[in-house]
């Protein structure tokens, strides 16, 4: 059992935690992206939402696109943090804070940041239904 | 790999690797993971097709990434000996 | 005296309630912006800045900028605060919080939100500084 | 437009609008609102004209912005009595 590494977080993410992780003086524009769990008409009674992940090589991925993200855009700052196990609806699942002097380039990196997780995080999800029952949530094709 | 020409499996000592599965993949196959001695010289694709011959295989990706050591390889990615392989379902996270 | 209309307020900006504002079970995903002010080496001993605004034009152009971006994205939840008075250093002077089905609309909602109040809210900043002094901020030329 | 050919200022009654001052503007000035009377078919510019004509004038922007009842205006937006006007120094919001 482990609560945290780096990235990965079984606990909810604390917005504020995060935006005041990137805070600086030279600061002048964060751009939060936070993800919640979608619902559609055709899902049914979803209840909460179980994120399993390869723990070791999740945290080790993101790190990666954490630093890719900084070798692109030296002055932005950044928090990331990804649930995993059981997340009720409404609470998110991933928080990314990027901050950076002049606010194109947090915009920039925030979206890099998101859309590489979601392409290379080895992190899977499974519905948990008020019915008991629990079905995987279809993915993308995982890729490095 | 196996059998193919020009690379010992018989005589010369094997490379153990733990092929880790996850999600999907370890539902399907009932556990998480499958301890394989491959011929030295194998690659990641040989770790892959062992998990193509299993009875579930059914369930696999038409092309699943592969991780070695915790990283996305290529399918010429050489193994070593006590290598950690893992074959990843399409992801779902963020 | 005023504490607060439509969109401004002379208070700190709740950043959790904004977000919970367009919460809703058909967001994907949540693209908050949070403007704070940067200073410079050049700037030295700031305190402050104190944002002073037309305030019955500020408030009517910002509710046209949010309708302008609702019409254009129709699935955005759009919430928006700009403050007004002093602001000390490290708190937002701005914060736009943006939900939509799909993360791309939210980021481009997002944008336009911010750069619109940036060229057409008629609103005015003076650095207050450790001296007692005071001085305008050079701002941009106003477009409708 | 004081003296446009066609357009009476004496015989007819005049327009009254506030012209209202922000920021350096207000400060420059030391008010924040001006009163004038402009003739009838008077338009914005008229009113930008009256504060061109004030002493602290070489504090306003080349081409300031201008906004009838708390929306941006053309240069040539007709006025109305009543009418708000206000010229908008550069923003800094944001």
């Amino acid at each position: 059992m482990w609560a945290m590494s780096g990235w990965l977080t079984d606990q909810p993410i604390d917005v504020a935690r995060l935006v005041a992780d990137v805070a600086s003086a030279g600061s002048g524009g964060t751009v939060v992206f936070l993800g919640t769990v979608r619902r559609s008409e055709a899902d049914g009674d979803v209840e909460a939402i179980e994120y399993s992940a390869y723990q070791e090589m999740a945290d080790a991925e993101l790190g990666r696109i954490v630093a890719e993200t900084r070798a692109r855009w030296p002055e932005v700052r950044i928090a990331l943090r990804h649930r995993t196990g059981l997340v009720p609806l409404g609470e998110a699942s991933v928080v990314i804070a990027a901050s950076a002097p002049h606010r194109a380039e947090a915009y920039a990196a925030s979206r890099f940041l998101i859309e590489e997780t979601k392409r290379r995080a080895p992190i899977w999800k499974k519905e948990r239904l008020a019915t008991g029952a629990a079905r995987w949530v279809e993915g993308r094709p995982a890729g490095g | 790999m196996s059998g193919a020409p020009g690379k010992g499996s018989g005589s010369e000592a094997g490379i153990r690797v733990c092929i880790r599965l996850f999600a999907t993949y370890a539902e399907a196959a009932g556990r998480d993971a499958i301890e394989v001695t491959l011929p030295p010289g194998a690659v990641a694709a040989d770790a892959l097709a062992v998990v193509r011959a299993q009875p579930w295989a059914g369930r696999l990706a038409p092309s699943p990434a592969v991780a070695v050591n915790r990283r996305y390889a290529k399918a010429d990615a050489e193994l070593r000996d006590g290598d950690e392989v893992a074959i990843i379902p399409p992801v779902a996270g963020g």
